[in-house]
């Protein structure tokens, strides 16, 4: 399908690697907050309600641009954590057009042992931030301009 | 091997209701002496081991409070809960998780209704409609929220076979009705309403509709999707589940326009002093901390009930219904109460000159446990002109020998109290 | 032996604790391969083995639905549940069982009291007052019905240590309060409220009261009487009961002229199409089946509690919240929130610049389980200037050793995202 | 105490030992039904709602009268076992002083089997009839010209 950027499944399968040299829960978390370091993240206008990730705990603004057919995202947290979370959305997702994105499985979290973060209910917010991704891929299909 | 052997083509049915009936264990004990008989599953049914394991299971295991937290407890039961959240949108056919909302028992959830929809849409001179054959949980909450509103309550008339006839609902379903609520299984007769073409009338006219489906659950499959139905509800503990725990069905779209009637933890998005805003659904509707272990339960009776097959508790329960009007209709002082052509396994009857009670209790000393009174329909009895019927309702795990020792145990109470000669 | 040799006075107690957390299976785990140390009581408690099997057993033999049945199962259940209800009026103090509702917990008995007391008391331009301090079932509830009927919510301010001072509670009952709201003890500061003294100030200038007593029941004692408060509510989850249960005590005078909210079965006298008749209290506010088997854990579990005695209950969680003040005291990073002079076994403290959620996911990957964020109290959390907390609860069984675990396992934490020096 | 009419206690140990010689539970009921046969029941405008025991599945309704510091109730039921168990009150309490009344403890019901009328909750009604009685009972004490 795509060939340029790597798929995403090669990414998370890149990504899932790079998490197990790592020896325990201690490095894997040091490995993940460290990713989030290198996340931009947002300016302070674009922290708006709208962008507002619901089901955070932590509070998670995302944005999303398509151009090109190619996504785009940004985002940005109050925590440590759900930024390295963000980190590694960014890393699978930006620069993949928006049919794969919705034809993909995100299972990177789980692979590396963050299932938690995962579950349903509302502690976290990877759910609503696949969710946000997804809506957005999916308007994106649907705006002629963009494909 | 020919076809007229029906002792092979049976074969397979037989293990299953004796296997069935094992992994309940209520079901085996004596009562005064005898071994207990139980016939009161439309008040409430028993429990499979494997309802009441996962339950003990969460508590031993899992226990923690839902939502918000981030410990691994509190991750397990937040799965475990809107797992179970996700089985019931299967199990009834509903389309996304926003339209289930937990909550304590079929009676809460049409209160819920009454008062947040009632509140937003019934005015002076509105109709309320809903039948003769109503329990009091569909009936009473109406007639508060037309007292406080100034709708009008309207009952669809029973005939003497005990069913309410579908012209009178075309009839009584007009410009002025606003919901149309009924039970879909009558608790006190067993009359099956055609639930699907009710449903379809009031909708050709506009009319929001519920359906009470406390009777329905562990009898019948219930597709919500199919049935086109706006609200419906239920109770765990009518379906094998537990106690403390129903369901209130919402169509997504009409949901969202719900304001909450219960205000507190969860159900918030955010709250200042001046002003708060809700959550969304499902959790706007569930204030505060739910019945976890008694959903967990709920999730269990939905698997315990498939892993069962409707079509195998369908026949089952048709068969024995079939053998209890045949027996109960032997004993000539019976008379039945209600004679609906479509009936589930629920049999009302009285004995003239004997009050329920005392066959009741004169039952219970025989290890028969059925249940005497109103059956909360006592605007249905006075229809009757009684006060009361005995009711024997089943489940598939009864026996075509319990039915006979029913038989044998009224015909005794009834020698005791004079109405029937010595033999 | 003289008195310098602390360990023999000490033999008596150390046996206690560890019996007594034998009893919670929920406490023997392994949570991401450490042994699980559960800090998270004022979200819910575990469960001691008895109220699990008393459930169990209520499932496995006296399962029925209660009240009106005159079968042998129903008069059990029946029994067992107005049994419970008996008890409770005596673990709480009060005088007769008209005074003990079955809710489905503490958010549930205070919507009650809101939506029945307050449509009935509260007019446009009348004052609730709550304090800065409230779990938001004890606010939300009142906003909606001060929406409702014109009142207005005011607040008592919190101070900078987390305390409500009763010199502000005075200034603010005055004569157009109606009732005063409080929680007696902060979920999120643990702030122990004078109780007696803010009923006793209410109460002489003829104002209602409603004590929050969530936090409270499985740690101190309850005597309605001698408070004399007017409503009092708590959940049976968070004394070791199970979920889907509540209380609502209120004073029976008081009770008596309450309208009920829910309409069904078994709260009903007569029902006619034209109107209907409440039942006595207490069924009168108890709509529908009741939690039979959740209202059986509530009483095993006033036995539990009962059987360990609120002195050594009392004693040891003050230990337990002193030592765990040291011990967290000791971390400079950590910055509490509330300080008050009179507190429950609950700490909250920030890091700052660490979200709390970080710290949390940090403790459980641990095994330690404590719950971050708003606490259910987000304008409490407003007037600290914080999003949320880390809150540390305890109950009699954690252990000091579990203390020193968290101490360690925040340092560790703390270290990971370079707040601390490797050592 | 009071010597004539015989103790309560007495009657219920009298009514216990005829239940005993009955050798199982149809005849013990048999025999309950039969005494309730003998009970007189109330002329109809006596069946008030002020009358009506609450509490019962049955219909019991019940009144007293207090003569010379004596208690004598009549009571009708519309079913054979409540009109048994009102003969089992009617023997054990008519004639007796509201003081004795009040002191008296009616175990009769367990003794002969009978414990699952006495339960709390509202299938029936004999918590009610003696809530009755012992209410009545008082009001007579407290009334000066009965003592
Ligand atoms: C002080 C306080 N009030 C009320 C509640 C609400 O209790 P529940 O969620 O059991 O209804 C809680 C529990 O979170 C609480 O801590
Ligand atoms: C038809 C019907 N509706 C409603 C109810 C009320 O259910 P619950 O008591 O579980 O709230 C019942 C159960 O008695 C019922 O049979």
């Amino acid at each position: 399908m795509s060939n340029l950027p790597s798929t995403m499944k090669s990414i998370q399968d890149q990504l899932a690697a790079d998490f197990e040299y790592l020896d325990d829960w201690e490095e894997r978390y040091a490995y993940l907050m460290d990713l989030g370091k290198d996340v931009q993240g947002l300016p302070l206008e674009e922290k708006t309600t709208d962008n507002l990730i619901k089901g955070c705990q932590s509070r998670v603004w995302l944005t999303t641009r398509c151009e090109n057919n190619r996504m785009w995202m940004s985002a940005d947290s109050e925590a440590f954590i759900a930024k390295g979370i963000i980190a590694l959305l960014i890393k699978v997702f930006n620069g993949q057009t928006p049919a794969d994105i919705l034809n993909e499985t995100f299972d990177l979290p789980d692979r590396i042992g963050l299932t938690a973060h995962l579950s349903p209910g509302r502690a976290n917010g990877l759910a609503g931030m696949l969710a946000r991704i997804r809506h957005d891929a999916s308007l994106a299909l649907a705006t002629p301009n963009n494909n | 091997m020919n076809q007229s052997e029906p002792t092979e083509c049976k074969a397979p049915q037989e293990p299953d209701w004796k296997a069935i009936r094992m992994e309940f264990p209520a079901l085996h004990q004596q009562v005064n002496d005898s071994p207990l008989v139980y016939f009161d599953h439309a008040a409430t049914a028993q429990k499979p081991r494997k309802v009441i394991d996962a339950m003990t299971r969460y508590y031993e295991l899992d226990n923690a409070n839902v939502h918000r937290g981030v410990h691994h407890l509190s991750q397990r039961a937040t799965r475990a809960y809107e797992e179970a959240r996700m089985k019931t949108v299967r199990f009834i056919g509903a389309e996304n998780p926003s339209e289930v909302i937990f909550t304590s028992g079929t009676t809460a959830s049409i209160n819920l209704v009454a008062q947040s929809w009632g509140s937003a849409h019934l005015k002076a001179g509105d109709e309320v409609l809903v039948t003769g054959l109503e329990h009091h949980a569909n009936l009473v909450p109406w007639q508060m929220i037309c007292t406080r509103t100034g709708a009008h309550l309207k009952i669809v008339p029973v005939n003497d076979l005990g069913e309410v006839s579908t012209e009178s609902v075309a009839q009584m379903l007009h410009s002025k009705t606003r919901i149309f609520a009924f039970s879909w299984i009558s608790n006190a007769l067993g009359t099956i309403n055609p639930a699907h073409e009710w449903v379809r009338l009031a909708h050709e006219k506009g009319i929001t509709t519920l359906i009470d489906a406390a009777q329905v659950v562990a009898h019948h499959p219930i597709d919500v999707h199919g049935l086109g139905v706006d609200f419906l509800c239920f109770s765990a503990h009518k379906m094998m589940g537990p106690t403390g725990v129903g369901v209130l069905y919402g169509k997504k779209s009409i949901l969202e326009t719900l304001e909450p009637m219960v205000g507190g933890g969860d159900m918030i998005d955010e709250v200042t002093y001046e002003k708060s805003t809700w959550a969304e659904l499902p959790y706007r509707l569930e204030a505060g901390t739910p019945n976890i272990a008694g959903v967990i339960g709920l999730s269990a009776a939905i698997d315990f009930l498939e892993s069962i097959g409707w079509s195998y508790i369908e026949r089952r329960e048709s068969e024995l219904l079939q053998y209890a009007l045949l027996k109960l209709g032997s004993i000539p002082q019976i008379r039945f109460i209600g004679q609906p052509n479509n009936r589930a396994g629920v049999i009302s009857f009285v004995v003239d000159g004997v009050h329920p009670y005392d066959l009741g209790t004169l039952l219970d000393e025989q290890g028969i446990a059925l249940r005497t009174g109103h059956h909360c329909a006592q605007p249905l009895m006075r229809h009757f002109g009684i006060s009361g019927t005995c009711r024997v309702s089943l489940a598939l795990y009864n026996t075509f020998e319990e039915i006979d020792q029913l038989e044998k145990a009224l015909i005794r109470a009834l020698r005791l109290m004079g109405k029937v000669q010595a033999q």
